[in-house]
C-alpha cells in the first residue's frame, strides 16, 4: 500500500499521512465493529450469568439488536443544556474517544501489524491513559450539573488512585523484556506457553487485570455512573451521538485493556496453527469474557472500599510484584 | 525554501502552543485556562517529539497533562473560590486605582517586553549549529544510564523531594480539616 | 529535514513570557500557579533543544528537564496544598488579600 | 550453606514487612510469621556456622551506585566472627520471639511489638553481615529506630517516650562522631571496605592522624552503642520498653554492635597505639563505674542494665588490651546468659507486677524454673566456675593482666563489685522473707512458652564456657590465640568473687551489719552512687536545662528587647500624639499636621517595599535580572 503511494509519484511525507489516517481509519472501524459485538455479547453474557436469554427477538438470536439500538442512538436529537460551558461540553467526548483511538497505534495485533511500534510504547500508554480523567473532568463540569461533576470527580479519582498500580504493573512487564517498545515484550514471550510474563507475573496479571477493570470501569468498579446514586455520572447530560461516542470509547478502553493483558501477559498474537491475529483475538476475548463474568457476579463495590482496594491492596501488591521481578531478573541473569 | 514537513509541523505545533498559553493568560473561565494549559503541554510534548526527545515527551504527557492539569482541575473545583462559584465569573478584577494597575499591568508588560527584547537580542547576535548534533541511539537507554551513573545523587535526592512533597501536600491540606472539626 | 535552533529558543522565550505576565498580573492565586508552570516548560524546551543541538550534551540535558518535570510536579503538589488551605480558611484565593507579610 | 548467609537477614525483614501491612488479618497478628521466619534464620545460621568452621567463607556484593569513578557496591561478608554472631543474634531472638508470645499476650499493639522486633532481627543480621562501613552505619541506624520504638512501645506514658527519645538522642551523639570518623578514613583511604581500610592502613597509606582520629570516632559511635562511660546514661532509662525487648536489645545484640564494630575494625584500631589506650581505659572506667552503681539499684531491671553495662565494659576492655579473641568470646556468652537474667526478671515482674526487688523477696518457692535459671545465670554472671561467664571473664582477665596491670586490677575491683551486686539481687528477688504478700501470693510460674526459653538459655549459660577452644580457632584476628592458664589470676578473681559473694549474703542474708548503719556510716558515697554519680543530672543541667535556658534567653530578647522596641516606638508615638492633641489640638495644629504628613509621606514611600505581595517580590527580582542581561549584551 505505502509502496503503491509511493509508485504513484507521490512525496514521502504525503505517503505517510495518507497511511496514518488510513490506520486511524481502520481502527475507528474496528473500535465500532467491536463495539457492536461487545455490547451484544454482554447482553448475551450477563442473559446467561441471569437466567434469561437476552436480546432474542431481531435477527437470528438477537444479532441485530445492537445496531437497531446504534440507529436509534444515532438519529436522536442533539441536545446541548443551555446552562452547559458549551465548546468544553462538545469536545469532552471528543478527547476521551481520540484517547482510546490513541491507545491503540502501538498495540501489535500481529507481527508487523501494527500502526507504530514506539520504543517508549509502554510509557505513551501510561501518559495516553492519563489523558482520559481529564476528558471526564470536563464533561463532568461543562454539565453544568451537580450529578455529572461528582461523577466526574469520583471517576478522576478513580482513575488516579488506580492508574498507579497499573503503571507499576507495566515497569514490571518492561523490567521482564528489557525494553519498553511492546514488540519487544511479545517477542520476549515467544516460544510456547512456559515463556508467557503470566506466570512469573501472576501478581502483576492480577493487578493489571482488577486495575484495568476499573479504568475501564467496568461493574464492579462503576461507580461513575452508578445509577442508583448518580443518575448516570458524568455524561448524564449526554444524549444521541456524544453519548454514544462516551458509550464507545468506554467499550474501546475495554477492548484496548483485554488486548494490552493479552499482550503484556498472554504472549499476544503469538500460537500455534491459527494466524497470530486470530490468536491475539482468542485471547482477547478470553479476557474480555472473563471480565464480564467477574462484572456480572459481583456488586458494585462501594466508594470508600473501591478507594482502600486501590490504596492498600492493589499499590503494595503492584510494589511487592516490583520487587519481586527484580529480583527474578536478576536470578535469571 | 523547499517543503520541510518537519518545520512545517514545527511551525504548527509552536504556534498553537503560542496561542493556547495565551490564552491560559487571558481566559475569562479559570477552567477553560486550565483547558488551555493542558492544550500547551499536549503541544510541547509535540515540539520535544519533534527534537528527539520522545521519553520527554511521553514524560511531559503523563506529568503535565495527565497529572499537573487533572490536580489543577481538582484544585478549581475544591477551592470553591468566588471566581469558580459563580462558574462563568471573568477574574478577579484588576482594581481600579492607578498603582495597582501600573503594578498589575504596566509593570509585568514592560518586563516581559524587555526580557524577551532582550533574549531576541542575544538570539540573533549568537551564531548557532545549523543542523542538530543528533542524539544517537536509544534515548531511554541514554536517560536511563545517565540516571543511574552521573546523576544518581540528584535522582535520589529527586525521590526525598517528591515523598517530602507528598506527606507535606497531606499534611498541608488535612491540618485545616482537623481543626474545624474541632472548633 | 532540521528546525534551526532559534525557532524553539524563540518559542521558549515567548511562553516564558507569557507565563511570567501571568504570574505577575494574576490576582487569582491557581492562575498564577499557571503561570509559573508555563515559564518552567519554556525552560524544558530550552533544555531539550540544546540537549539535541549540542554535542554530547543529549543525555544531561534530557535528565535535566526530567528534574524540573519532578520538581515542578512536588511543587504543584504543594501549592495547590496551600491553595486548598487558604480557601478553606480565607473563603478566597485572590493572593492580593492574602498579604501576611506585609510590613 | 555459608553461600545462602545472605538470605538470612531476609527472611525476618519479608516477616517484618508481611506483619506490617498484613498482621491484623493473619492469626496471632503475625507472631507465628515472626517466629517461622526466625527459626528458618536460626536454622541457616547454624548451618553457616558450621560451613564456616569447616574452613568455608563466602562474600558477594551488588553495584549500588556510580558517581563518575566512584563505585559503591553493597556487599555481604561473612567470616568466623560473623558466623557466630549470626547464631547468637537468631537463638536469642528466637527465644525473645517465643517468650514475647506469653509475655506480652494482649498487648494494644502486639502486632507492631513482634513486626518490630522482625525488622530490628533483620537490621541486626544485615550489621552483622555488612562488608563495608557505609552499609554498617544504615543498619546501625536502623537497630537504633528499632530500639526507639521498642523503648516507647507504650508511648502512652510520657516517661517512656521521654526515656526513648533520651536512648534515641544519646547514641545519636556518639553516631555523629562515627559518620565523621567513616567519612574521614573514607577519604584517606578511599573505600568503605573493611578489608580494604585495613589493607590501606597496613600500606601505610593513611596518616598516623587520621588513623588515630578516625579509629576513635570510629568508637565514640560504639560507645554511644554500647553504652559506654560518658555516654551510658540511655540504657537504664531504656529498660522503660518490655522486658523481653530489652533482653534481645538491651542486653544481647544491639549494645553488643559497638563492641562488634570495633572487632570488625580491628584492623584499624589495633596499629594506632593512642586509639587502642582510649579503647582499653573507656572499657576499664565503664566496667569499674557502672558496676558501683548497680550495688544501689532497687529496680531489678536497672540492676541488669548497669551490670550490662559493666559487662560490655569488660569486653571493651579487653579489645583495648588486644584481647580480640575473649572480648568475642565474652559477647557471645554474655549475650546468653544475660538474655536468660533479663527473661527471668521479665517472668519475675509478670509474676508479681512489679520491678522494685524490695517488693520482692521469697520468690524462689513460687517460682522454681525461673529461680533455677537465674542461679544459673548469675552464677554465670558471677563467673562461678565452671558456669560460661567464668571461662570469658578469665580470658579477659589473662589478657589484661598480660596487656596492662592497671587495667587488670580495675576489671577485678568490676568483678568483686559484680559479685557483690549479683548475689545481692539474687538474695532479695529470691530468697528471704516474701515482703508483699499480695505478690507473693499471686506469684506463678509462666507457661511453657515462657519456660522453656528460659531452661535453653540456660543450659546454654552453663555449658558455652566448654567452648573455649573451637571458639578461639575460629574467631581470632591475625592468628589463633589461645589464653594460657595462668594460677595468679585466677586465684585473683576466685578470691573476689568469693569476697563479693560472701560480702553480700552477710549484709542482706545474716544482717551482720546493719544496712540503715551503713548507709549512714557512708552516706556521701551512697548518695553518689543513688544520683548516679550525678551524670544524668548533669546532662539535664547542662544539656536539656542548656537548651531549654537559651531557647528562654531567645525568647525573652525577642519579646523583651525586640518587641520592647516595637511596642516602645509605638507606645511612645501614641503618647506623643495623645499628648500633643490634648495640648496642642488648636494651638500648633498645622505643625502637628506637618509631622504626621511627614511620617505618612514616608511611610506611603517605604512600604511601597513591603507589600506582603509576592508578585511585587517577584517583579523586582525579575527586572533585575532583565538589567543584568542588558548590562551584560551592552557590554560583552
Amino acid at each position: 500500500m505505502y509502496e503503491w503511494l509511493l509508485g504513484t509519484g507521490m512525496s514521502q511525507s504525503l505517503a505517510n499521512i495518507i497511511m496514518g489516517v488510513l490506520k486511524s481509519l481502520i481502527i475507528i472501524v474496528f473500535l465500532a465493529v467491536s463495539a457492536l459485538i461487545l455490547v451484544l455479547m454482554e447482553r448475551k453474557v450477563a442473559g446467561r450469568i441471569q437466567n434469561r436469554p437476552g436480546p432474542n427477538r431481531l435477527g437470528p438470536g438477537g444479532m441485530f439488536q445492537t445496531f437497531a439500538d446504534a440507529i436509534k442512538l444515532v438519529s436522536k436529537e442533539d441536545v446541548v443544556p443551555s446552562g452547559a460551558d458549551k465548546a468544553v461540553y462538545i469536545l469532552a467526548p471528543l478527547v476521551i474517544f481520540a484517547a482510546s483511538v490513541a491507545l491503540w497505534v502501538v498495540i501489535p495485533f500481529g507481527p508487523n501489524l501494527v500502526v507504530q511500534d514506539l520504543n517508549i510504547g509502554l510509557i505513551y500508554l501510561a501518559a495516553v491513559t492519563g489523558i482520559n480523567v481529564l476528558a471526564f473532568l470536563m464533561a463532568g463540569w461543562s454539565s453544568n450539573n451537580k450529578w455529572s461533576l461528582i461523577g466526574s470527580m469520583r471517576s478522576a479519582a478513580q482513575l488516579v488512585s488506580y492508574e498507579i498500580p497499573l503503571v507499576l504493573t507495566l515497569v514490571a512487564v518492561g523490567m521482564m523484556a528489557g525494553s519498553l517498545r511492546l514488540g519487544d515484550v511479545v517477542a520476549a514471550q515467544q516460544g510456547g506457553i512456559q515463556n508467557w510474563f503470566v506466570f512469573p507475573q501472576i501478581i502483576g496479571f492480577i493487578v493489571f487485570v482488577v486495575a484495568g477493570m476499573a479504568e475501564a470501569n467496568r461493574k464492579p468498579f462503576d461507580l461513575p455512573e452508578g445509577e442508583s446514586e448518580l443518575v448516570a455520572g458524568y455524561n448524564t447530560e449526554y444524549s444521541g451521538f456524544r453519548w454514544a461516542v462516551f458509550f464507545l470509547a468506554e467499550y474501546a478502553n475495554l477492548i484496548v485493556f483485554s488486548a494490552l493483558a493479552t499482550t503484556f501477559f498472554l504472549g499476544g498474537p503469538s500460537g500455534p496453527l491459527l494466524p497470530p491475529i486470530v490468536w491475539f483475538f482468542i485471547k482477547t476475548y478470553a479476557v474480555i469474557f472473563v471480565t464480564m463474568w467477574i462484572g456480572w457476579t459481583l456488586p458494585r463495590i462501594r466508594i470508600d472500599h473501591l478507594m482502600n482496594l486501590g490504596w492498600y491492596v492493589l499499590i503494595p501488591l503492584a510494589l511487592i510484584n516490583l520487587g519481586w521481578t527484580g529480583l527474578y531478573v536478576l536470578w535469571r541473569g | 525554501m523547499d517543503f520541510d514537513p518537519t518545520r512545517v509541523a514545527f511551525i504548527v505545533v509552536s504556534a498553537i502552543a503560542v496561542v493556547s498559553a495565551f490564552r491560559v493568560v487571558t481566559a475569562a473561565k479559570i477552567m477553560h485556562a486550565a483547558l488551555w494549559l493542558g492544550l500547551t503541554f499536549l503541544m510541547l510534548a509535540g515540539v520535544f517529539l519533534l527534537m528527539g526527545a520522545e521519553f520527554l515527551a511521553a514524560a511531559q504527557v503523563l506529568i503535565y497533562v495527565g497529572a499537573i492539569t487533572t490536580i489543577i482541575l481538582f484544585g478549581i473545583m475544591l477551592s470553591e473560590a468566588a471566581e469558580v462559584r459563580g462558574r462563568g465569573a471573568a477574574p478577579l478584577p484588576v482594581r481600579r486605582d492607578d498603582a495597582s494597575l501600573f503594578r498589575r499591568i504596566v509593570l509585568p508588560a514592560l518586563a516581559v517586553l524587555a526580557f524577551v527584547g532582550v533574549m531576541v537580542v542575544v538570539y540573533s547576535q549568537v551564531s548557532w549549529p545549523d543542523a542538530p548534533a543528533g542524539l544517537g541511539g536509544d534515548t531511554v537507554r541514554m536517560i536511563g544510564r545517565a540516571l543511574f551513573t552521573d546523576f544518581i545523587i540528584p535522582f535520589e535526592l529527586a525521590a526525598v523531594l517528591l515523598l517530602i512533597a507528598l506527606i507535606g501536600a497531606i499534611v498541608i491540606a488535612v491540618r485545616d480539616n482537623g481543626r474545624r472539626e474541632q472548633g | 529535514m532540521s528546525i534551526p535552533l532559534s525557532y524553539p529558543l524563540m518559542l521558549a522565550a515567548a511562553l516564558f513570557g507569557i507565563g511570567l505576565y501571568g504570574a505577575l498580573s494574576q490576582r487569582n492565586a491557581i492562575r498564577i500557579l499557571m503561570g509559573i508552570e508555563l515559564m518552567l516548560n519554556a525552560v524544558n524546551i530550552n533544555l531539550v533543544a540544546f540537549a539535541y543541538y549540542l554535542e554530547g550534551a543529549a543525555a544531561a540535558g534530557q535528565v535535566f528537564a526530567l528534574f524540573i518535570m519532578t520538581v515542578s510536579a512536588a511543587e504543584v503538589a504543594l501549592a495547590l496544598a496551600i491553595i486548598l488551605l487558604l480557601a478553606k480558611r480565607e473563603k478566597h484565593i485572590d493572593i492580593e488579600q492574602v498579604n501576611l507579610l506585609r510590613w | 550453606m555459608v553461600e545462602l548467609a545472605w538470605l538470612i537477614p531476609l527472611l525476618p525483614l519479608v516477616a517484618a514487612v508481611v506483619i506490617a501491612f498484613l498482621g491484623k488479618r493473619l492469626p496471632g497478628q503475625g507472631d507465628r510469621i515472626g517466629i517461622a521466619a526466625i527459626s528458618m534464620a536460626f536454622v541457616l545460621s547454624v548451618g553457616v556456622l558450621v560451613g564456616v568452621m569447616n574452613g568455608g567463607t563466602a562474600a558477594g556484593s551488588v553495584t549500588w551506585a556510580i558517581h563518575g569513578d566512584l563505585v559503591l557496591r553493597m556487599g555481604w561478608e561473612v567470616g568466623g566472627i560473623g558466623a557466630v554472631m549470626l547464631v547468637v543474634v537468631t537463638l536469642v531472638s528466637l527465644m525473645v520471639h517465643v517468650f514475647s508470645l506469653e509475655y506480652m499476650k494482649g498487648d494494644v499493639r502486639y502486632q507492631r511489638y513482634y513486626g518490630v522486633l522482625s525488622l530490628f532481627t533483620f537490621s541486626m543480621l544485615g550489621l552483622v553481615l555488612a562488608d563495608n562501613l557505609l552499609l554498617l552505619f544504615i543498619f546501625w541506624e536502623l537497630v537504633g529506630l528499632c530500639s526507639f520504638l521498642l523503648i516507647g512501645h507504650w508511648y502512652e506514658d510520657l516517661d517512656n517516650v521521654r526515656a526513648a527519645n533520651k536512648a534515641f538522642l544519646t547514641t545519636r551523639v556518639g553516631d555523629v562522631g562515627m559518620f565523621i570518623g567513616i567519612m574521614l578514613l573514607f577519604s584517606q583511604a578511599g573505600s568503605f571496605r573493611f578489608d580494604e581500610i585495613a589493607a590501606a592502613v597496613a600500606a601505610g597509606d593513611v596518616a598516623g592522624w587520621a588513623l588515630a582520629a578516625g579509629a576513635i570516632l570510629l568508637f565514640a559511635g560504639a560507645v554511644g552503642k554500647s553504652a559506654q562511660f560518658p555516654l551510658h546514661v540511655w540504657l537504664p532509662d531504656a529498660m522503660a520498653g518490655p522486658t523481653p525487648a530489652s533482653a534481645l536489645i538491651h542486653a544481647a545484640t544491639m549494645v553488643a554492635a559497638g563492641v562488634y564494630l570495633v572487632a570488625r575494625a580491628f584492623g584499624i584500631f589495633e596499629p594506632s597505639d593512642a586509639a587502642m589506650s582510649v579503647v582499653a581505659w573507656i572499657g576499664a572506667i565503664t566496667a569499674l563505674f557502672a558496676a558501683t552503681i548497680g550495688v544501689v539499684m532497687e529496680d531489678i531491671k536497672r540492676v541488669l542494665a548497669y551490670s550490662t553495662i559493666s559487662q560490655l565494659g569488660f569486653m571493651v576492655a579487653a579489645l583495648g588490651v588486644g584481647g580480640y579473641t575473649a572480648a568475642m568470646f565474652h559477647l557471645m556468652t554474655h549475650a546468653f546468659f544475660k538474655a536468660l537474667l533479663f527473661l527471668a526478671s521479665g517472668s519475675v515482674i509478670h509474676a508479681t507486677g512489679t520491678q522494685n526487688m524490695h517488693e520482692m523477696g521469697g520468690l524462689f518457692k513460687k517460682l522454681p524454673i525461673t529461680g533455677w535459671t537465674w542461679l544459673i545465670g548469675a552464677g554465670a554472671l558471677i563467673g562461678i566456675p565452671p558456669l560460661s561467664g567464668f571461662f570469658s571473664k578469665e580470658e579477659i582477665l589473662i589478657d589484661a593482666y598480660a596487656a596492662n596491670p592497671a587495667i587488670f586490677w580495675v576489671l577485678v575491683a568490676a568483678a568483686a563489685l559484680t559479685a557483690f551486686y549479683t548475689t545481692r539481687a539474687t538474695y532479695l528477688t529470691f530468697f528471704g522473707a516474701p515482703r508483699d504478700r499480695a505478690a507473693y501470693e499471686k506469684a506463678h510460674e509462666g507457661g511453657m512458652v515462657m519456660t522453656y526459653p528460659l531452661i535453653i538459655l540456660g543450659a546454654l549459660a552453663a555449658v558455652t564456657g566448654f567452648l573455649a577452644g573451637p571458639f578461639a580457632d575460629l574467631v581470632y584476628y591475625g592468628h589463633p590465640h589461645r589464653a594460657e592458664f595462668n594460677t595468679f589470676v585466677f586465684g585473683v578473681a576466685t578470691v573476689v568473687w568469693v569476697a563479693g559473694v560472701l560480702l553480700a549474703l552477710a549484709i542482706y542474708k545474716f544482717n551482720l551489719v546493719s544496712r540503715r548503719r551503713l548507709i549512714q556510716a557512708f552516706y556521701p558515697i551512697w548518695m553518689l552512687l543513688k544520683r548516679r554519680y550525678y551524670i544524668d543530672d548533669l546532662y539535664n543541667l547542662v544539656f536539656v536545662r542548656g537548651t531549654i535556658g537559651l531557647a528562654m534567653v531567645m525568647a525573652w530578647i525577642d519579646r523583651t528587647i525586640v518587641d520592647g522596641i516595637v511596642n516602645g516606638v509605638a507606645w511612645a508615638t501614641r503618647k506623643l500624639s495623645g499628648f500633643i492633641g490634648e495640648f496642642d489640638l488648636g494651638v500648633v495644629d498645622g505643625a502637628v499636621n506637618g509631622i504626621a504628613g511627614a511620617f505618612v509621606v514616608g511611610s506611603r514611600l517605604f512600604r511601597r517595599v513591603q507589600t506582603g505581595l509576592f508578585q511585587s517580590y517577584a517583579l523586582v527580582l525579575f527586572l533585575g535580572l532583565v538589567a543584568g542581561l542588558v548590562i551584560l549584551v551592552i557590554g560583552g
